[in-house]
C-alpha cells in the first residue's frame, strides 16, 4: 500500500505553491516583489525533478476505487505539463515584468491551470476529470484576458470563456448521457458497460464528448475560437494554451478513446470519421495559416494542424499509436516554446506579433532567429530536428493500421506547411529590419530558447530515451 | 556484410570525414564574423581534410571483395531499427569524392563572397555535410535524414545571396524548397512503407542491404506502389520531366555554390536514391516502370534540350542542361542492366564534375559583369582567357566531347540501354546533336566575337578562383582518359553489392531487344 | 627481321603522343613565348614524322607479312560489365600511308605557320592548337577500335572548331566554328549509333576482331540476325563520314570553314582531317561489304554527287579559298565514290595525291592572301605570277594535279578512281566523275588564270612569301609532282592497301586519255574564257542567270538550313519553352495558387464572430451525430479511403 | 416526501433538453454578451437536471452508498463551476465593457481572420 | 399530485426560460432567468434531491442572478428596453438549436436502454452521505473545486479591478 499523499505529491505542491505565490502577493509589498520568477521556477523544477523519478521509480496505481490514476501515462503527461509551465515562465519573465499589475499572480494561475492539467491527465473518471479541466480552463480565462486594458485581450478573453463553457456545457451533456447509459461515470466501467452495441443515446454521448474534447484541442470544425484567442492573448497565456491545454485535451481524448469509444462497434465507422476530421484538421489548419500575418495566429493554426497530426495516432490507436501521440507532444512542447519565446521576446521588446516586425531579426537577435528556425523546422518536421521523428512514429502507427491515405495527406500537408514557416524564416533573414530595435536576450529567456533548441535537436538526432518513456507510459495504459 | 577485418579497422574514416566540415562549421561559428579571410581559409582547410580522407578512401578501396567498406555501425533508434549505419561501395564512394571535389571547389567558387561570410560559410558546410551523409548511410533512415537537412540551408542561402532574375529569388527559393519537400513527402511514405513491410516478420530494419533481402515480403503489387512513390520522390529530385520545373528556377536564383552542389551533387541523390533503393530494394517495381520512366527521361532529354536552345540566361541553360543530362542517367536506370547501371553512376560523377565547373565560372562571369543574359555577354574570351577555357572545358564535357568523363560514361549508358530500350536510346542520343547547339551557340555568343569595351576594365579569375578550373578540368580529363578508375570502381560496386544479381532476374523477360 | 619491325612498330604509340606532349608544354608552360613554343611543337612534329617515314619503310621492307597480320599493341582501357575496350596501335600500310601524309602536311603546315601567323596575338595558341590536332589524328590513324577512333575523331573535330574560330573576335569565325561542330554530330549521331549496335552484335569494336567476327558470323541469323541489320550498321556507320568529310547534305561547313586561318584550312579542311571520314569506311570497309550491295552503291552515288555538285558550286565562286573548299569536297565526293565502287586502293591513292596538292595550293593561296593583305577575291588579283613566282609555280603544279595532267600526281589517282568504277560496272558513275574532272580542272584553271595571270591590279603591291612559307610549297610541289609514282607497278601501292584478295591490275591506259582529255578540255575552257576572253563568262552568266545564281548560292543549302534552324527548331524549342513555363510549370504555380487561394479562402471561415463560431460548433456536433446514425454505410464505404494506394 | 409519481425519466430529459436547446439559442441570437452568459447557465442547469434525473431513475449493480449519488455529485460540481465561470465572465465583461464602452456580442470583432 | 407540480414546475422554467432569450430587455431577462432556476430548483426536489434544490436556488437563484443583475448596471447604456435585441443571425441560430433539439429528443424518446430503477430509490441520498461522498470518494475534485473557486475569486478580482484604479 502507497501512501495518498506521496502519489499526489505533485499535485498537491502545486497547489500549495500557487496559493502561498497568491498570498505572496497580497502580503509583501508591490515594490518589493522581486523573488517570485525564481521562487516558481526553482519549485517547479523541484516538482519537475520528482515527477520524473516518480515516472521511473514511482508506484503505479488506480487509487480512490479508479477515480485517479497514478499510472506511467498520467504521470508523463505531468511532466509534460511541468515542463511546459516550467519554460513558459523562464521565457515569460520580462513580458512578466512589463505587466501593470498583478505580477505574482500571473504565475499563481499558470500554476493553477497546471494543477488542472494535471488532474486531467489523471482522472479515471469524468467528474473529476471535468473538473480538472474546467479548473485549467477557468485559469485560461483569466489569464488569456490579464492584460487588462487591452482590448484584444479581453475580447480574446470573452470569447474563450464564452466558447469555452459553451463546449463544457455540451461536454457535460455527454457525460451525463454516459451516465444514463452507464449508471457510472469511472472510465473502466464505463468501457465494461458500453462494449455492446451502439446506440443512439451512446452516439450521441459520445460525440458530444468529442465535441468537448475536440473544442480543446482544436479539432477542425471546432477550432474557430482557437486563433482568435491565441491572437489576443499574451504571448506567454498563448504559448502555454497552445502546448499544455491541448496536451492535457488529448491526454484525456486518449483515454476516453481507448476506454469507450474505441470499445464499441462503431470503431470502422468512428475512425474513418476521425480519420476525416485529422485529414480535414491537417488540410485546414496548414491551409489557413499560409496567409496569416500575426506570428501568434499563424502559430494557432500551425497548432491546428499539429492537432491533426496528433490525431492520426489516436485513430492508429494501439501502443504504438499512442506512443507516436505522447511522443509528438512532448516534442511538440519543446518546438513550439521555443517560437512562442521567440514571439515573446518580440511582444516584450517590440510590442508586437506581426510578422514583419520580425524584419531583420538575424541581425538584431541571431540567437533567437536560429531558435526559431529551428523550432518552426522541427515543427514542420524536417530532419534532423524532434518534430521529423515524431511524424515518423504517429504515420508509421497509422500506416501500419492500413490507414495510408491519412500519411500521405500528413506528410504532404507537413511540406506544405514548410512553406509558411519559411516564410517567417525569410522575414527574420532577409527583410531589412531598419529603424526596429536591437533585441538582446538574456538570462531565462536565453536559457529557455537554447535549452527548447538543444532538446528539439538532441531528441531529433538521439530520440531513443524520450522514445522508451513514450513507449512505457503508452503500455501502462493497456 | 563480408568487410575484412583489415578494412573495417578503418570504420572511423568515414565519420572524420563527415565531421571535418562540421567541425569547420563548429570553429566558424566561434569566429568572429570580421574575421572574413579566416573563415574562408577554415571552410577550405575542413573541406580539404574531408577531401584528402575520401580520396583516400577512393584509392585504398578493395576492389577485389567489394562490397561495403569503411563499414561502422552503431544501433541509434532500436525500437524503429535505425543503425546509424556508414559505409561505402563502389556506387557510392564516387558520389562521395564528387560531393568532396565539388564542395572544396565550391569553397573556393565562393571566395568573393563579401555579404554575411560567416552565415554563408556555415550553411554551406552544413549542405555539404549532408549530402556527404546521404552518400556514406547505409540505412534508409539515416539516408532520408541526410538528404532533408539540405533542404532548409539552401532555401536560406538562396533568398540570402540568391538572384532575382526572370523570377525573383524568393520565389526560387521557395519553389525549389517545397518542390523538393513534396517528392520527399511521397518517399517518405514509400519509406514508412516499404519499412513496415519489411518490419513484418517482426524485425525491423531500415539497412539498404536487409531491406533488399526480403524480397518475398514484398508483393508485386506493394512493389510497384512502392516504387511509384520512389520515383515521384525521386524523380522530382533528379528532375525528370514533368517534375523538373524547379530546377532551372532553382539554379537561377541560387548563390554559385548553392548551384553548384545542388545540380553537381544534390540532384544526384534522386539517381543514387533510384538505384540505391529504387532497383536494388524492390527490382519488381522497377521493372514494372522500367519502359514509363524511360519514356519520360526521353522526353527529359529532348525536351530540356530544346528548352535550353531557347534560353537567354546562362544559368538557364545550364538549367535545362542538366535536366537533360539527368535524363540520361534515367534512361540507364530504367534499362535495369549491370553496364547501364555503370553507366548511370558513371554519369552522375561526370555530370556533376561538369555542372559544378560550368556554374562556378557562370557565377565569376556573373560576379564580374553582374549580368548573365547571354545577349549582353560575348567575347569575354579576350578579357578573360583562363575563364573562357574554364567555360570551353565545362561546355565541351557537356556536349560528351571524348576525353572527357562525360563521353565514355554517355557510351556506357547508351552501350547499356541499346540493347533493351532501342527507340529510347536512339532519340536519347539524338539529344547530343541538341546539346551541341545549345552549348555552342552559348559558348560562342558569350566568349567569342568581336571585343566589348564595357568589358574591358574585367580582371581574369586568379589565385583561389582558379581552383574549381584545376580542380574540375583535372577530373574531367583524368577520368576521361582513365575511365576505368571510375567506371571500373562503379563496376565493382555494381557487381559486388548484389545489384547485377539483382538485375539479372529482373532484366532477363527483357533480353532480346530490337532486333 | 620482322621481329625487329615489330619492335619499331611498338613505338608507334610516340606519333601521336609527342605533339599531345607538345601541346600540353605549350597550353601549360610556354604559352608565353612564341618562339619557344613553336619550336616545340614544331619540332614534335618533325620527330613525329621521322618516326611516320620510319614506321613507312618499316611496313615497305615487311611486306606480306604486315599486310596479313597488321602489327598490333593494345593496352586495356576500359573493362566493366558489358563493356571492355581496349586503346592500342595498329601499324599497317593504310595507318603507315595515312600517318606519312599527316605528319608530312603537318609539319609543312606547321613550318609555313611560322611566316604566315607571324606577329598573331594568339601564336602560341595557334602551335597548341596545332599540335592537338597533330596529335588527335595521328591518334586517329592508329586506333584499333572503333571507339578509340572515334574519340580521336571527336577531337580532331575538336581542333578543327578550335581553328577554325581561331580568330574569334570575327563573328563569321565563331560561327563557321560553331557549325562545323554542329554539322559533323550531326553525323557522329549515326556513327555513334552504329557503334553501340555493332558492339551489341558483336561483342568488340575491335577492327581484326569485327571482321573476323563478321566472317564467321555473317550467315547465321542467331548471332546477328537478319542481313539487313548489318546493313542498317553500315549506313549508320557512313554518316559519321558523311559529316565529316563533307558529302552532301552535311557538307555545308566545310566551305564556311575557310574562315580559319589558311594553313589550318590546308591542314584540316583539305588534307588531313576532312579524309577521315574516307578513312573510317575504308577501315570498316569490311562492314560495308557485308553488308547488302545497296550500301555500297549508296556510298557511290553519294560520292559522285557530291563531288559533281560541289564543282559545279566552284565554277560560280568569286573567294579563293572558298573554290579551293568546293573542290575539296568534290575530291572527297570522288574518294567516297571510289570506295563505293569498290576501290580501296584507287581511294586511298587520291587520298595521298589529293592531301598534297590540295594542301599545296591552300598554302599557295594563303601565301596569296598574304601577300594581299588578306583579300580573297580573285577578281581583286591578278597578274601575281610575276610578283610571286614560286607561289605561283608551285600553285600552277597543284593545278595540274588536280586537273589530271599527266605525269603529275593527280593524273595517276583519279584515273585510277575512274577506271575502277567503269571497271566494277558503275557507268553512270563513271561519267559524272568524268564530267566532275572537266569541271575541276575548268575552275582550277579558271582560278589560276584569273589569280596569277592577266593584267596586274594597281592598287595591290603583293610581293613574294618568306622562305619559311615557300619552302613548304616547294616541298608539296615536289610530292604533287611526284606522288602519283608509287602506284606504279614497281612501287606497289595497291599491293600494300587494298581489300579483299589483291590482283594486279594494269594501268589502263585508254581510259587515261579520255580523263586527260577531259582535264585539258576543263583547262583549256578557262584558257579561252579568261585568258583569250573568247568566251565572255559575263554572258554566259548572264544568259543562264538562273542556274547561275543557283551556283553562285550553292543551290540554297544553307539557306534551307538556317530556315530549318529558325523557324523548325528555334519555333519549337520556343514553343516547347512557352510549354514549359506556361503548362507544367503552371501547372505547379497553378498549384500553388489554389493552395494559397483556398488559405484566403479559408481564412475568412474565422469570422471573429463569437456567434457563428459557436453555430457552426453545433451545426458540425450535429452533422456529425447524423453521418454517424444514418451514414454508417456510406461511411464505411469511405473505408477503401483509409487503404488508398494499396501499400498495405 | 412527495415521491411516488408517474412522471417518467424521458420527461425530465426532455424538459432538460428543451432548456438546453433554448440556452442554445440564447448564446447563438443574443447581442449582449450578459444575456448570452446568462444563456450558458441556463444549459449547465439542463445538464444538471438530466444528472440528477437520472440518479433518481437508473440503477447500478454495485448499489451502495458511493454510487447511488454520483449524478448529485456532479450537479454539485457543475453548480460550483458555473458559479466560477459566472463571477469570471461577469468581470470579463466589466473589462470589456471599459475597454470598448460595449457590452455587444458583434463588437467583438477585432481578432479574425 | 406529483404530476401535475412537475408540469407546472416544468413549464414554467421552461417558459422563464424562453423569455430570458427573448426578452427585450436585460433586466427582464434577468429576472426571468431567477425564475427559470426556482422553477427547476422544485424539480430537483420532484427528484429527492433536496439539497442540491437547496443548493440551486442558494446559488443559481440567488447569487448568480444577483451578480448578473450586478453586471447589467454596471455596463448598462442607453436604452434599457432594446439591451437585450437578438443579432442579424438569429434565425440561423434558432434552427440549429431547434435541430439539436429534435437530435436529442429523439435519442432521448428512442433510447431503450436508460437503465431505469423497477422501483425508484427512496433511502439514502441525504446531505450527510453526500458529504461523506465529497470527502472520501469525490475528494480530489473537491478540493479542486475549492482551488478553482479561489481561481475565480482571484480572476474575479484581478480583472474587474482592471489596472486603472490601482494607481
Amino acid at each position: 500500500m502507497f501512501n495518498i499523499t506521496t502519489v499526489l505529491t505533485p499535485e498537491i505542491a502545486l497547489a500549495v505553491l500557487s496559493l502561498s505565490l497568491l498570498a505572496i502577493g497580497l502580503l509583501i509589498p508591490a515594490g518589493a516583489r522581486k523573488g517570485m520568477m525564481p521562487l516558481t521556477v526553482f519549485s517547479l523544477m523541484g516538482v519537475l525533478g520528482y515527477t520524473l523519478y516518480d515516472f521511473f521509480y514511482g508506484p503505479e496505481a488506480a487509487f480512490l476505487g479508479g477515480l485517479y490514476m497514478h499510472d506511467q501515462f498520467a504521470v508523463y503527461f505531468k511532466i509534460l505539463f511541468l515542463a511546459a509551465a516550467l519554460l513558459v515562465v523562464l521565457s515569460s519573465g520580462g513580458y512578466v515584468q512589463k505587466l501593470p499589475k498583478h505580477r505574482g499572480e500571473f504565475y499563481s494561475l499558470l500554476l493553477m491551470a497546471t494543477l488542472g492539467m494535471m488532474l486531467m491527465a489523471g482522472a479515471g473518471e469524468l467528474i473529476t476529470m471535468y473538473v480538472g479541466l474546467e479548473l485549467m480552463t477557468i485559469s485560461f480565462y483569466i489569464l488569456v484576458a490579464y492584460l487588462a486594458e487591452d482590448a484584444r485581450s479581453s475580447e480574446a478573453g470573452v470569447k474563450y470563456l464564452i466558447l469555452g463553457a459553451t463546449s463544457s456545457a455540451i461536454l457535460l451533456y455527454g457525460i451525463s448521457l454516459i451516465y444514463g447509459l452507464t449508471g457510472s461515470t469511472e472510465l473502466l466501467e464505463i468501457a465494461s458497460k458500453l462494449s455492446g452495441n451502439l446506440t443512439p443515446a451512446s452516439l450521441l454521448a459520445t460525440v458530444f464528448i468529442l465535441a468537448g474534447l475536440g473544442f480543446k484541442i482544436s479539432l477542425v470544425p471546432f477550432h474557430l475560437w482557437s486563433p482568435d484567442i491565441y491572437e489576443g492573448a499574451p504571448t506567454p497565456v498563448t504559448a502555454f494554451l497552445a502546448i499544455a491545454s491541448k496536451a492535457a485535451a488529448f491526454a484525456v481524448l486518449i483515454r476516453v478513446y481507448l476506454l469507450t469509444m474505441n470499445s464499441q462497434t462503431f470503431s470502422a465507422t468512428g475512425q474513418t470519421l476521425l480519420f476525416v476530421l485529422a485529414a480535414i484538421t491537417m488540410i485546414v489548419g496548414n491551409l489557413i495559416a499560409i496567409p496569416q500575418t500575426n506570428i501568434k495566429r499563424l502559430l494557432a493554426f500551425s497548432s491546428i494542424a499539429q492537432a491533426g497530426y496528433l490525431m492520426v495516432g489516436i485513430i492508429a490507436g494501439g501502443i504504438s499509436g499512442i506512443k507516436g501521440v505522447i511522443f509528438y507532444a512532448m516534442i511538440y512542447v519543446f518546438a513550439n516554446m521555443g517560437a512562442f519565446a521567440v514571439a515573446t521576446l518580440v511582444a516584450e521588446k517590440q510590442g508586437s506579433s506581426e510578422i514583419k516586425d520580425l524584419a531583420g531579426f538575424w541581425h538584431r537577435s541571431p540567437l533567437a532567429t536560429v531558435v526559431m528556425t529551428a523550432s518552426l523546422l522541427s515543427l514542420a518536421g524536417i530532419p534532423p530536428l524532434a518534430g521529423f521523428v515524431g511524424k515518423f512514429y504517429l504515420f508509421s502507427a497509422a500506416m501500419d493500421q492500413g490507414n495510408v491515405a491519412i500519411a500521405y495527406i500528413g506528410f504532404v500537408m507537413s511540406m506544405i506547411s514548410v512553406y509558411y514557416y519559411l516564410s517567417v524564416v525569410k522575414v527574420m533573414f532577409l527583410a531589412e529590419g531598419d529603424g526596429l530595435p536591437e533585441v538582446p536576450v538574456h538570462g531565462a529567456m536565453k536559457f529557455t530558447m537554447v535549452f527548447t533548441m538543444l532538446i528539439t535537436i538532441a531528441i531529433g538526432l538521439y530520440p531513443t530515451p524520450l522514445a522508451k518513456m513514450a513507449i512505457a507510459a503508452a503500455q501502462s495504459l493497456f | 556484410m563480408t568487410a575484412l577485418p583489415t578494412v573495417s579497422s578503418m570504420s572511423m574514416l568515414l565519420p572524420f570525414t563527415l565531421l571535418a566540415p562540421l567541425a569547420a562549421m563548429l570553429l566558424i561559428v566561434f569566429l568572429p564574423k570580421e574575421e572574413t579571410k579566416t573563415i574562408k581559409i577554415v571552410a577550405a582547410m575542413g573541406m580539404l581534410v574531408s577531401l584528402v580522407l575520401s580520396l583516400y578512401a577512393f584509392l585504398n578501396y578493395q576492389w577485389e571483395p567489394g562490397g561495403m567498406q569503411y563499414t561502422l555501425t552503431i544501433p541509434w533508434i532500436p525500437d524503429l531499427g535505425v543503425n546509424l549505419a556508414l559505409g561505402v561501395d563502389g556506387l557510392s564512394l564516387p558520389m562521395l569524392l564528387l560531393t568532396n571535389l565539388i564542395g572544396f571547389a565550391s569553397i573556393y567558387a565562393s571566395w568573393n563572397i563579401d555579404k554575411r561570410v560567416k552565415e554563408f560559410f556555415v550553411l554551406l558546410l552544413i549542405l555539404i555535410a549532408g549530402v556527404m551523409g546521404t552518400f556514406i548511410a547505409r540505412d534508409l533512415f539515416i539516408f532520408f535524414l541526410f538528404y532533408e537537412i539540405v533542404v532548409i540551408p539552401i532555401y536560406i542561402m538562396v533568398i540570402i545571396w540568391g538572384s532575382t532574375k526572370r523570377v525573383t529569388k524568393e520565389y526560387a527559393a521557395m519553389k525549389l524548397t517545397i518542390y523538393l519537400l513534396i517528392g520527399s513527402a511521397f518517399l517518405l511514405v514509400g519509406m514508412v512503407a516499404l519499412y513496415l513491410a519489411a518490419g513484418a516478420n517482426g524485425n525491423p530494419t531500415f539497412m539498404f542491404d536487409q531491406l533488399s533481402a526480403r524480397q518475398d515480403l514484398y508483393s508485386p503489387a506493394f512493389q510497384k506502389v512502392a516504387f511509384a512513390l520512389m520515383i515521384v520522390g525521386f524523380g522530382s529530385l533528379i528532375s525528370m520531366f514533368p517534375f523538373h520545373s524547379w530546377s532551372p528556377d532553382g539554379y537561377a536564383g541560387a548563390p554559385t555554390a548553392v548551384s553548384m552542389i545542388h545540380a553537381g551533387v544534390l540532384k544526384k541523390i534522386g539517381g543514387y536514391g533510384l538505384i540505391r533503393l529504387g532497383i536494388y530494394v524492390l527490382p519488381v517495381g522497377a521493372s514494372f516502370w522500367a519502359p514509363y520512366i524511360a519514356t519520360l527521361a526521353v522526353i527529359s532529354v529532348l525536351y530540356a534540350a530544346f528548352i535550353a536552345l531557347a534560353q537567354k540566361d546562362l544559368k538557364y541553360v545550364v538549367g535545362y542542361s542538366s535536366v537533360s543530362h539527368m535524363g540520361y542517367v534515367i534512361i540507364a536506370v530504367a534499362a535495369l542492366n549491370p553496364t547501364a547501371a555503370t553507366g548511370a553512376v558513371g554519369m552522375m560523377f561526370a555530370h556533376g564534375v561538369m555542372a559544378a565547373l560550368f556554374f562556378s565560372m557562370i557565377g565569376f562571369i556573373y560576379e564580374k559583369t553582374h549580368t548573365r543574359n547571354i545577349a549582353d555577354l560575348g567575347g569575354l574570351a579576350h578579357q578573360m582567357p583562363r575563364l573562357a577555357i574554364g567555360f570551353m572545358i565545362a561546355g565541351m564535357a557537356s556536349l560528351g566531347l571524348p576525353g572527357t568523363v562525360n563521353f565514355i560514361t554517355e557510351f556506357t549508358i547508351f552501350m547499356g540501354v541499346i540493347n533493351v530500350l532501342p527507340v529510347h536510346a536512339i532519340l536519347g542520343i539524338a539529344g547530343i546533336i541538341f546539346t551541341a547547339v545549345y552549348i555552342l551557340r552559348t559558348i560562342a555568343n558569350v566568349l567569342f566575337g568581336p571585343r566589348r569595351a564595357e568589358w574591358d576594365h574585367l580582371t581574369d579569375i586568379r589565385g583561389p578562383e582558379l581552383v574549381p578550373l584545376v580542380i574540375f578540368g583535372f577530373v574531367i580529363f583524368f577520368a576521361g582518359i582513365f575511365p576505368n578508375v571510375l567506371l571500373g570502381m562503379i563496376d565493382s560496386g555494381v557487381t559486388s553489392s548484389g545489384l547485377a544479381k539483382v538485375l539479372e532476374t529482373v532484366s532477363q523477360a527483357k533480353i532480346g531487344g530490337l532486333f | 627481321m620482322f621481329k625487329e619491325m615489330h619492335d619499331l612498330f611498338q613505338w608507334a604509340w610516340l606519333i601521336p603522343f609527342l605533339p599531345f606532349l607538345s601541346f600540353l608544354i605549350i597550353a601549360f608552360v610556354t604559352k608565353r613565348s612564341k618562339r619557344l613554343s613553336s619550336t616545340i611543337s614544331i619540332l614534335a612534329i618533325l620527330s613525329s614524322l621521322s618516326l611516320a617515314v620510319a614506321i613507312g619503310l618499316g611496313v615497305i621492307q615487311s611486306g606480306e607479312k604486315i599486310v596479313e597480320h597488321p602489327a598490333i599493341v593494345n593496352v586495356n582501357w576500359l573493362n566493366i560489365v558489358g563493356l571492355q575496350i581496349d586503346f592500342g596501335t595498329i601499324v599497317d600500310p593504310l595507318s603507315a600511308m595515312m600517318l606519312f601524309v599527316v605528319t608530312l602536311v603537318a609539319s609543312m603546315v606547321q613550318i609555313y605557320s611560322l611566316g604566315y601567323m607571324h606577329g598573331d596575338e594568339g601564336f602560341s595558341r595557334y602551335y597548341a592548337y596545332q599540335s592537338l590536332f597533330a596529335s588527335s589524328m595521328l591518334g586517329m590513324v592508329l586506333a584499333t577500335n572503333l571507339l578509340q577512333l572515334f574519340i580521336f575523331w571527336e577531337l580532331v573535330g575538336l581542333c578543327s572548331y578550335l581553328l577554325i574560330g581561331f580568330w574569334f573576335f570575327k563573328v563569321s569565325a565563331r560561327e563557321a566554328a560553331k557549325k562545323a561542330f554542329i554539322t559533323t554530330r550531326v553525323g557522329d549521331f549515326g556513327l555513334l549509333l552504329g557503334m553501340l549496335f555493332l558492339y551489341v552484335k558483336f561483342g568488340t569494336l575491335d577492327f581484326v576482331a569485327l571482321s573476323a567476327a563478321m566472317n564467321t558470323n555473317i550467315q547465321d541469323v542467331a548471332v546477328i540476325g537478319t542481313a539487313g541489320y548489318v546493313t542498317v550498321m553500315a549506313f549508320l556507320v557512313f554518316m559519321g563520314p558523311v559529316g565529316k568529310s563533307g558529302q552532301f547534305p552535311l557538307h555545308v561547313w566545310l566551305p564556311d570553314a575557310m574562315e580559319g586561318p589558311t594553313p589550318v584550312s590546308a591542314l584540316i579542311h583539305a588534307a588531313t582531317m576532312v579524309v577521315a571520314g574516307v578513312y573510317l569506311v575504308a577501315r570498316m570497309f569490311f562492314l560495308f561489304d557485308h553488308a547488302d550491295p545497296m550500301a555500297l552503291q549508296f556510298i557511290a552515288g553519294l560520292g559522285a554527287f557530291t563531288a559533281i555538285f560541289a564543282a559545279s558550286i566552284a565554277i560560280a565562286q568569286d573567294d579563293i579559298k572558298r573554290i579551293l573548299a568546293y573542290s575539296t569536297l568534290s575530291q572527297l565526293g570522288y574518294m567516297m565514290f571510289a570506295l563505293g565502287v569498290g576501290s580501296l586502293t584507287a581511294s586511298m591513292f587520291h587520298l595521298m595525291t589529293h592531301a598534297f596538292f590540295k594542301a599545296l595550293m591552300f598554302l599557295g593561296a594563303g601565301s596569296v592572301i598574304y601577300a594581299m593583305h588578306h583579300k580573297q577575291d580573285i577578281w581583286e588579283m591578278g597578274g601575281l605570277w610575276k610578283k610571286m613566282p614560286i607561289t605561283g609555280t608551285t600553285f600552277f603544279i597543284g593545278v595540274l594535279a588536280i586537273s589530271g595532267v599527266p605525269p603529275f600526281a593527280g593524273f595517276w589517282s583519279k584515273d585510277e578512281i575512274l577506271a575502277h568504277a567503269l571497271h566494277n560496272g558503275h557507268p553512270i558513275i563513271y561519267g559524272v566523275g568524268l564530267f566532275t574532272a572537266f569541271l575541276t580542272a575548268f575552275y582550277m584553271s579558271r582560278l589560276f588564270f584569273v589569280v596569277f595571270m592577266g593584267p596586274e591590279k594597281k592598287e595591290n603591291h603583293p610581293h613574294e612569301s618568306p622562305w619559311s612559307m615557300t619552302i613548304p610549297l616547294m616541298i608539296l610541289a615536289f610530292f604533287s609532282v611526284f606522288g602519283g609514282f608509287v602506284a606504279l607497278p614497281e612501287h606497289n601501292f595497291a599491293f600494300f592497301i587494298h581489300y579483299g584478295t589483291f590482283h594486279h591490275e594494269p594501268i589502263a591506259w585508254g581510259l587515261a586519255g579520255i580523263s586527260v582529255v577531259a582535264g585539258l578540255l576543263g583547262i583549256g575552257l578557262a584558257y579561252a574564257t579568261y585568258i583569250k576572253k573568247a568566251i565572255s563568262a559575263e554572258k554566259v552568266a548572264a544568259q543562264y542567270s538562273g542556274i547561275y545564281k543557283l551556283l553562285k548560292n550553292k543551290y540554297y543549302v544553307d539557306e534551307l538550313y538556317l530556315w530549318l534552324i529558325h523557324h523548325i527548331m528555334d519555333g519549337l524549342a520556343k514553343i516547347l519553352y512557352w510549354f514549359d513555363i506556361y503548362i507544367v510549370d503552371g501547372v505547379v504555380n497553378g498549384l500553388a495558387l489554389i493552395t494559397r487561394g483556398s488559405g484566403r479562402v479559408l481564412r475568412r471561415t474565422n469570422t471573429g464572430q463569437l456567434q457563428t463560431y459557436a453555430m457552426v460548433f453545433f451545426f458540425a456536433v450535429v452533422i456529425i451525430f447524423m453521418v454517424f446514425a444514418f451514414g454508417e454505410g456510406q461511411l464505411s464505404a469511405l473505408n477503401p479511403l483509409a487503404t488508398l494506394g494499396g501499400v498495405k | 416526501m412527495i415521491g411516488n409519481f408517474s412522471v417518467g425519466l424521458s420527461t425530465y430529459l426532455l424538459v432538460g433538453a428543451m432548456l438546453f436547446c433554448i440556452g442554445l439559442y440564447g448564446v447563438f441570437a443574443k447581442r449582449n454578451i450578459i444575456a448570452v452568459l446568462m444563456s450558458i447557465e441556463l444549459m449547465l442547469n439542463a445538464v444538471n437536471i438530466n444528472f440528477i434525473a437520472f440518479n433518481r431513475f437508473i440503477w447500478n449493480e454495485k448499489i451502495g452508498v458511493n454510487y447511488l449519488l454520483t449524478g448529485h455529485v456532479a450537479a454539485l460540481f457543475v453548480i460550483v463551476v458555473a458559479a466560477a465561470e459566472v463571477a469570471v465572465g461577469l468581470a470579463l465583461i466589466i473589462t470589456i465593457y471599459r475597454n470598448r464602452q460595449s457590452t455587444d456580442v458583434d463588437d467583438l470583432n477585432w481578432l479574425k481572420w | 399530485m406529483g404530476t401535475i407540480v412537475f408540469f407546472i414546475f416544468a413549464i414554467l422554467s421552461i417558459a422563464a426560460a424562453w423569455m430570458v432569450v427573448t426578452s427585450k430587455n436585460i433586466v427582464h431577462s434577468a429576472l426571468y432567468l431567477a425564475l427559470s432556476f426556482s422553477g427547476v430548483a422544485v424539480l430537483y426536489i420532484l427528484m429527492n434531491a433536496d439539497f442540491l434544490a437547496a443548493v440551486q436556488l442558494l446559488i443559481y437563484t440567488a447569487a448568480v442572478s444577483l451578480m448578473v443583475i450586478f453586471a447589467v448596471m454596471l455596463t448598462l447604456r442607453g436604452d434599457i428596453c432594446e439591451s437585450n435585441t437578438e443579432n442579424k443571425s438569429w434565425f440561423a441560430g434558432a434552427l440549429v438549436s431547434g435541430l439539436l433539439f429534435v437530435v436529442i429528443g429523439l435519442v432521448v424518446f428512442t433510447n431503450a436502454d436508460w437503465r431505469v430503477l423497477a422501483a425508484p430509490w427512496t433511502s439514502g441520498g441525504s446531505a450527510e452521505d453526500f458529504s461523506l461522498l465529497l470527502l472520501t470518494r469525490y475528494m480530489i475534485p473537491f478540493e479542486a473545486a475549492a482551488v478553482l473557486l479561489t481561481v475565480a475569486l482571484v480572476g474575479a478580482v484581478i480583472l474587474a479591478k482592471g489596472v486603472n484604479e490601482s494607481k
